[in-house]
């Protein structure tokens, strides 16, 4: 009968299919390219900011290695799941206030948010340490939550990530003796050194990076385009969903307790509905099926709108100062943002990422 | 001796009798063809075998232990591997991928599946598509792609739904050639469901042949040829029989 | 006069030009088949001709105009009805509701109502399972049944050239030849033109007409269905992409 | 340093706070140029240098830091507490003085951003108690209802002061009849009016502790929906600009430092309405224009005293202050409170439509510590 | 009792008007449209001229109620169509991420444009006042402006179902939105198909704005994303793509938000919506398709 099979030179030997096994660290050798240039991309941006060595410069910049973390943090569970995601600031929200519980003088603590627990009361930590415990936490909740959510997909998924997030804004604003409420939280102590958020922000990608390349990240990515064919192929997609939905929550709960150190309050409502739309549009103009995308349409983004706000503040061409009218720059912003996801809706990196050598793998 | 079998199963969708009491069964080795006309319910039954679709009676068994309430992915960790009746490649992700994730979702890890569906592709022919996106490939290809991506982790089943459909005389010679390999060469029971009759006729040792939903004749390919049941049924004119194929394998 | 005339069309994907200069043309009442192996370019061409697919160099006449660059709307209402490659149902309408939907472009007049139910039932007595579903949703059906639907709401809009992307994809064999009997009935009634993909050079043979075989995007052959689907230069084109 | 002083706005020019912080800065704006007309502060003319928060913290942050930069003494920052903190606490971490533009909030001060931290205006809580109180003493309401929008700190302050002040008056017979909540931004209130509605007698008073806008909505669909208590109003809800929404409202009564009703007791303050309105082209909007100019006047004050704009110095000259007279009532700081826990306040009555001064109120006693940081 | 019902059902009625328009956009797009919200409020806004003070200057905000009405419709319906043909036109192929940031952005441009002409501070107005008049039925009193929503809505539901039943515009709608270009292959003008539901929409847009201004007398920027919201979440649990369901959790959103302020103890009364909330958490894991599943939305495999 095999007679009839033509089949092409193939190893016939013991076993039928011979795999020859490649060596060890072969996919990661192959893609980590693209997270060193990411960092080095912030590397070389926070080595020109500490060189100006304007404070204002130093905050913006700090704030856009945040956005960069947040940024990221999306990137693995939307990029790889496909699922939008509006609730993630929520876990933002729960790293910031975290910290703050973490690090607050105890004795303003316990005047300010009486209602924590004795042994939170007395505990004051560094920043760093609270910064890794707050992603624990927020990586437990979104555990906690993911549970429940990751059965649902497309849309309904979408509303329902939501709709944590309002939740979690909700109790928040109103748990007065544990959140202080809707009023800021203050005596967070403020880091205006650059470095740590640059850690941070590399740590994030780094991170993001070795989600997209293990196993889990991979069955994502397949069961977002085709979840009939990944089920038929043994991928357990809510498991899946699952894992990119904890580690991109502990990631979202880092950049919050960053974000809290970097401008020393907290409310609910910096962590609802605004910032979770800057952050998906910087994702979604930088192209959201890439890591690169991210980092990049972070970047771009900022730096756009920071030039317009120079403009804003006026321009000085000769003797005449040029300024553009208040409230222009979010008009532009928002223009500039349509043309670019008209001229490209996958937005401006699609699904590539960057590397040395232009090749098309993604991860 | 081991095999995949439906034991009476029947499936009703809101009214609608798709399947009633069937039986069927795949044995290693061996390929056996699944024929009917549009709407029989070949593909629901391939949906049943493979967890996709309870049985609203009945039974699916592997080695007489009945398979009950498993998920897709958990069925086909167990060794029963699909195609679809549209590609639905992995569209995004390049061949080699398409292939890896089966890997992947069997628990190999990446490297070790990375080696094997370089193996894979290389076993079917295709092994010069590896780095091409699967969304760009033309159609014979996606197909054999398609059936890579269930033989990953050697499944004992694999079960094919129209996996000729769209292809030419010479293209569906080349895939039958494929899909005798698949059970001599790797063991696997396959199920072949497809139109071109000649390739089926051609094929496969046992033939079922259903119409709106139930049994209607089954046999080796010479009495299905000459059934005049299913020549009614299903067959229709000699243009439908008379393909290249035919001349080929026999 | 011709009906549909190709001039010199061009078609390209990025970097990738899947047709390259093809000119044919097609009179009124005529059954062309165009045949070819795998990425020939053969859907490309029809959908360029559908108007969805932008032509990158060349010319497409249709009834004495030129359709070249014109919306898909424009072009079905000059008579072209459309049958793609991979099942376009409406899943989400019904049965019924996409058979109707290319209607719209004549319920004004009262006589085309009226004719409307009565391509209704043409359609229904070719395939009575889409009767008997009417009321049920598309996206439900078997793969087969999706592809009697498509073909019988092209048959819906009443027009004077048919282009059909593999008619027989996942059709069982009796129904493929209910189509085609359907198909050809219709040819000669209503001098309907008819321009088809069809992989089965059997199929072509059988039916008849012209028949025009297309290879890495250009045309190789053209001839008589009947004595080109039988000889040596078919299989040479094969032979010539099992080449490469 | 040497030459001049510099005063730094670290406040919002666009975005939706600009609207509360214009009008207060432009009365600093007087003040300082009273000032500088005046000689100047320790003999150096006063140079304002501005830094737009676009109504974000994190930039406010940043203009916080930007105005320092340019070497302000004094960083003013916006008028509301949550905006504003990131600026002051920029400013504080630099050792610098900041005042809060009209915030009345105790966290505006000591008890949030630091000891280098000032608000000019007065504290919610005292709002609420001072309504509360003189509305039983003077109007003789004897059932209040309590109706807070859950929105912003602000608004739970007054009510935290309704609540403070509500047992001493029940000893003397009043009853508090019920109490609701609801959010600034609802779409409508309709299940809390039907809550007040089912009580057995309508209440004499209802305490509305909220803010724009969603105080004109809850307002008009209270008289929409027939209740005709009075209304008891913080602060916020003062000016005119939006009585055309409530035609003919009367029964409505909001506290405020200065009437801009051109009906003040005080004559400067209808001189200053008119000095403003020059300035601005238009009358001040609402009595949250007065802290800004009596911000510069208290710190132009204590500089002057201190001799200095060294930070400490100024604070600890402003901590001495004792009922220090303003054209806006007197201002008291404490090394433990950097606002107004007790102040006289104007009622202002909208009588069909027409809002006017109808007498003057200053609580029984301080709003206690307690009760502010609740 | 029956005061809380008449409570719920006007609330609901401004939930079900949004989500109608949501869910039509949504049906023909497959779009998200956060830039709805930002209709509402240029709707309102259109009643004022614009000026940067603090008191508003009224402008056809004095038109009477039979210009009044159609006057607001139509600025609703005019921008929304002209969103559609400078923006939405562009992304037909986009995947619905991207056409949602892109609406988004859309919003945010059509917002801060009005932030500069009107400036942030929310003015009054006195729209329709007579409106405001409480009116006695079954021993409820409520105001006129209540009825009249509750009806209206009704009537709009009605009309609408209607129109896209007996018109082939509605079948039209959907088979464009399910599949664009097989839609214009088959000769359906889908552009025009798609700009019809985008007028639709926005006059539905325009009679938010005037039952919300009349009922707040106030015109503010932030006015329409709160109910955008509610919308856009009544629109998923109700069943995408399906009107009569994205009016239905309209309603019960509306609903559930009036019966927990009323059932809620005074202390939890705050975390309401933490509870309405759950409860849609709660629908979309029994119910990911919607309440009521959209026809079609099934898919096989
Ligand atoms: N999920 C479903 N809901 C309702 N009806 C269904 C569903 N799935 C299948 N059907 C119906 O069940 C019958 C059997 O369908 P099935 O897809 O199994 O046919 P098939 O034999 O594979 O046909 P084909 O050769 O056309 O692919 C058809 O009539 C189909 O419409
Ligand atoms: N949307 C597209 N983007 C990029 N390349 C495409 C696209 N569509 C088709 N192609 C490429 O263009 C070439 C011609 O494709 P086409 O589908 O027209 O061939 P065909 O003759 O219809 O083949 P088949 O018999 O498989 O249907 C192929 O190489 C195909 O990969
Ligand atoms: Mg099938
Ligand atoms: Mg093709």
């Amino acid at each position: 009968m095999s007679a009839v099979s033509s089949a092409p030179e193939t190893q016939l030997t013991g076993d039928v299919i011979a795999a020859r096994k490649p060596a060890r660290f072969t996919l990661a050798r192959k893609t980590i390219v693209t997270p060193v240039l990411l960092s080095l991309l912030l590397i070389a941006i926070t080595l020109i900011t500490v060189m100006t060595g304007s404070r204002p410069f130093n905050q913006t910049v700090i704030d856009v290695l945040v956005r960069v973390i947040f940024v990221v943090g999306l990137y693995i569970f939307i990029g790889n799941s496909g699922v939008l995601s509006f609730g993630h600031i929520g876990f933002t929200c729960l790293g910031a206030y975290a910290a703050a519980w973490l690090t607050i003088n105890p004795i303003m603590k316990s005047s300010a948010l009486p209602g924590l627990p004795d042994w939170l009361l007395q505990t004051r930590l560094i920043y760093w340490q609270a910064a890794i415990l707050a992603a624990l936490f927020a990586g437990v909740a979104a555990l906690i939550f993911g549970k429940v959510l990751m059965r649902l997909s497309g849309i309904a998924a979408s509303i329902a990530t939501f709709a944590v997030l309002a939740m979690i804004n909700t109790i928040y604003s109103n748990w007065d003796s544990v959140t202080g409420g809707t009023s800021s939280v203050v005596g967070i102590p403020i880091i205006r050194t650059i470095w740590p958020y640059l850690i941070g922000a590399v740590a994030a990608i780094f991170i993001a990076w070795a989600h997209a390349i293990s196993r889990s990240g991979l069955a994502l990515r397949a069961a977002r385009d085709e979840p009939t064919a990944a089920a038929a192929s043994g991928v357990d997609i809510p498991k899946e969903r699952l894992v990119a939905f904890v580690v991109s929550g502990a990631v979202m709960g880092l950049g919050g307790a960053l974000m809290a150190h970097s401008i020393g309050v907290v409310t609910p409502d910096t962590f609802y509905l605004s910032l979770t739309f800057i952050t998906l549009s910087m994702l979604v103009v930088g192209g959201m099926g890439s890591l690169s995308g991210g980092v990049i349409g972070v970047v771009l983004l900022s730096a756009l709108i920071q030039a317009l706000r120079w403009m804003e503040g006026g321009v000085s061409l000769g003797d005449a100062t040029f300024a553009l009218p208040k409230g222009i720059q979010e008009i532009a912003l928002g223009v500039i943002m349509i043309v670019i996801l008209a001229l490209r809706p996958s937005g401006l990196m699609g699904n590539r990422e960057i590397t040395l050598t232009r090749s098309k793998r993604n991860m | 001796m081991s095999h995949l079998s439906a034991e009476n199963v029947s499936v009703a969708f809101a009214g609608l009798k798709a399947l009633s009491a069937v039986d069927l069964q795949i044995t290693p080795g061996r390929i056996s063809g699944l024929i009917g006309p549009n709407g029989a319910g070949k593909t629901t039954l391939v949906n049943v075998l493979t967890g996709f679709q309870s049985p609203s009676e009945g039974a699916v068994k592997l080695d007489g232990e009945a398979l009950v309430g498993l998920k897709p992915h958990q069925v086909r960790r167990r060794g029963i591997a699909r195609t679809f009746q549209g590609g639905r490649l992995f569209r995004d992700l390049p061949v080699v991928d398409n292939l890896e994730v089966t890997g992947v979702g069997l628990g190999m890890s990446r490297r070790a599946a990375i080696a094997e569906a370089e193996a894979m592709l290389d076993w079917i022919g295709i092994a010069s598509l590896g780095s091409r996106i699967a969304g760009t490939l033309p159609y014979t290809d996606e197909r054999r792609v398609a059936i890579g991506r269930a033989l990953m982790g050697r499944p004992s089943y694999v079960l094919l739904d129209e996996p000729a459909a769209g292809m030419s005389g010479p293209e569906s010679k080349e895939l039958s050639a494929l899909i005798r390999r698949i059970a001599t060469d790797l063991g696997c029971g396959v199920l072949l469901i497809e139109h071109n009759v000649g390739l089926v006729l051609g094929l496969c040792e046992h033939i079922v042949v259903l119409d709106s939903g139930a049994i209607i004749e089954e046999g080796p390919p010479a009495s299905i040829r000459d059934s005049e049941k299913v020549r009614h049924a299903y067959m229709g004119t000699a243009a439908n029989t008379d393909l290249p194929v035919l001349e080929v394998m026999e | 006069m011709s009906l549909l005339a190709l001039s010199d069309i061009t078609i390209r994907y990025s970097r990738l030009t899947a047709v390259r200069e093809v000119s044919f043309s097609m009179t009124e009442g005529e059954i062309l088949f165009i045949t070819g192996p795998n990425g020939a370019g053969k859907s490309s061409l029809l959908r360029a001709i559908a108007g969805v697919t932008p032509v990158a160099g060349g010319k497409i006449q249709l009834a004495g105009q030129d359709i070249t660059g014109q919306a898909p709307e424009n072009i079905a209402r000059l008579g072209l009805s459309m049958v793609p490659e991979g099942r376009e149902v409406f899943g989400s309408l019904t049965i019924e509701e996409n058979l109707l939907v290319g209607t719209g472009m004549q319920t004004r007049d009262r006589n085309s109502r009226a004719r409307t139910a009565s391509d209704l039932e043409a359609v229904y007595t070719i395939f009575p399972i889409l009767k008997d579903r009417r009321n049920g949703q598309a996206g439900l059906l078997s793969g087969g049944q999706q592809q009697m639907l498509v073909i019988g709401r092209a048959l819906m809009t009443n027009p004077r050239l048919i282009a059909i992307d593999e008619p027989s994809l996942g059709l069982a064999p009796n129904i493929t030849d209910q189509v085609y009997e359907r198909l050809i009935a219709l040819q000669a009634q209503r001098q309907l033109t008819l321009l088809i993909v069809e992989q089965s050079s059997a199929r072509a043979m059988m039916v008849g007409g012209r028949m025009i075989l297309m290879r890495g995007g250009q045309i190789v052959l053209d001839g008589d269905a009947r004595t080109l689907g039988s000889g040596e230069a078919i299989q040479a084109a094969y032979f010539g992409y099992e080449d490469h | 340093d040497d030459e001049k002083v510099v005063v730094g706005f670290a406040t919002a020019e666009s975005g939706f706070m600009e609207a509360y912080d214009k009008p207060a800065q432009e009365a600093a704006m007087i003040r300082i140029e009273e000032i500088n007309a005046a000689g100047g502060l320790l003999g150096k003319q006063i140079e304002v240098v501005k830094a737009d928060t676009k109504s974000d913290r994190a930039e406010g942050a940043k203009a916080g830091l930007s105005v320092l930069d340019q070497g302000a003494d004094l960083v003013v920052v916006s008028c509301d507490y949550d905006f504003g903190s990131p600026a002051a606490l920029a400013a504080e971490d630099a050792g610098q003085v900041s005042f809060f533009l009209c915030a009345e909030s105790v966290k505006a001060g000591i008890q949030g951003v630091g000891p280098h931290s000032f608000s000019a205006s007065v504290l919610a809580p005292v709002q609420g108690a001072t309504m509360a109180e003189w509305a039983f003493k003077e109007k003789g309401a004897k059932d209040f209802y309590r109706l807070l929008d859950t929105w912003t700190v602000y608004n739970k302050g007054i009510c935290d002061g309704f609540d403070w002040m509500m047992p001493k008056l029940e000893a003397q017979g009043a009853k508090l009849v019920g109490e609701d909540t609801f959010k600034n931004e609802d779409a409508s209130i309709a299940a809390q009016i039907t809550r007040i509605k089912s009580l057995p007698k309508e209440p004499d008073a209802i305490m509305l502790c909220t803010m724009m806008p969603g105080a004109v909505s809850a307002i008009k669909q209270l008289r929409a929906a027939g209740i005709n208590s009075m209304i008891l109003n913080g602060s916020g809800v003062d000016g005119s600009y939006w009585l055309s929404a409530v035609p003919d409202l009367t029964n409505f009564y909001v506290p405020v430092q200065g009437s801009i009703y051109g009906d003040d007791p005080s004559a400067d303050v209808n001189k200053f309405n008119t000095v403003y309105k020059e300035k601005t082209g238009a009358e001040p909007s609402s009595q949250y224009v007065y802290p800004g100019y009596v911000m510069i006047d208290v710190w132009a004050k204590a500089v002057e005293r201190a001799g200095t704009t060294d930070a400490d110095a100024v604070v600890a000259e402003l901590e001495k202050m004792k009922d220090e007279p303003t054209l806006f009532g007197t201002r008291t700081f404490t090394p433990e409170l950097h606002h107004q826990n007790r102040a006289r306040y104007l009622i202002v009555e909208t009588k069909a439509g027409k809002p006017g001064v109808v007498g003057e109120w200053t609580i029984s006693e301080p709003v206690p510590m307690e009760a502010i940081l609740k | 009792m029956l005061q809380t019902l008449f409570d719920a059902l006007s609330l609901g009625s401004l939930y079900a008007l949004g989500a109608l328009g949501i869910a039509l956009i949504f049906g023909v797009m497959r779009l998200v449209n956060f830039a709805h919200g930002d209709v509402i409020a240029f709707c309102v806004f259109a009643l004022l001229w614009p000026s940067t003070d603090a008191m508003a200057i009224v402008f056809a905000g004095q038109l009477p109620w039979y210009l009044l009405v159609p006057f607001v419709l139509l600025c609703g319906a005019g921008l929304s169509v002209l969103c559609e043909i400078v923006v939405f036109r562009r992304f037909r192929n986009a995947n619905p991420a991207t056409m949602m940031i892109a609406s988004f952005a859309l919003g945010f441009v059509i917002r801060y444009f009005l932030l500069m002409l009107y400036s942030s501070r929310p003015k009054s107005i006195s729209l329709l006042p007579a409106l405001s008049q409480p009116v006695e039925i079954f021993g409820a009193r409520l105001p006129l402006l209540q009825l009249i929503t509750i009806v209206a809505t009704m009537a709009i539901l009605i009309g609408l179902t209607l129109f896209l039943r007996q018109t082939r515009f509605g079948l039209e709608m959907r088979a464009a939105a399910e599949n664009f270009s097989m839609a214009r292959m088959l000769g359906v003008r889908a552009n025009r198909v798609i700009m019809g539901a985008f007028a639709l929409s926005g006059a539905l847009a325009g009679a938010i704005a005037l039952i919300f201004g009349s009922q707040t007398g106030t015109v503010d920027i932030q006015m329409g994303a709160s109910i955008m919201l509610m919308a856009f979440i009544a629109t998923v649990i109700g069943g995408l793509g399906s009107l009569g369901g994205a009016v239905l959790a309209g309603f019960l959103l509306g609903a559930a938000s009036v019966v927990m302020q009323v059932a809620l103890p005074v202390d939890a009364r705050p975390f309401r919506d933490a509870f309405v909330y759950g409860a849609v958490i709660l629908v979309l894991l029994f119910r990911p398709q919607g309440l009521i599943a959209a026809r079609g939305t099934k898919e096989r495999v």
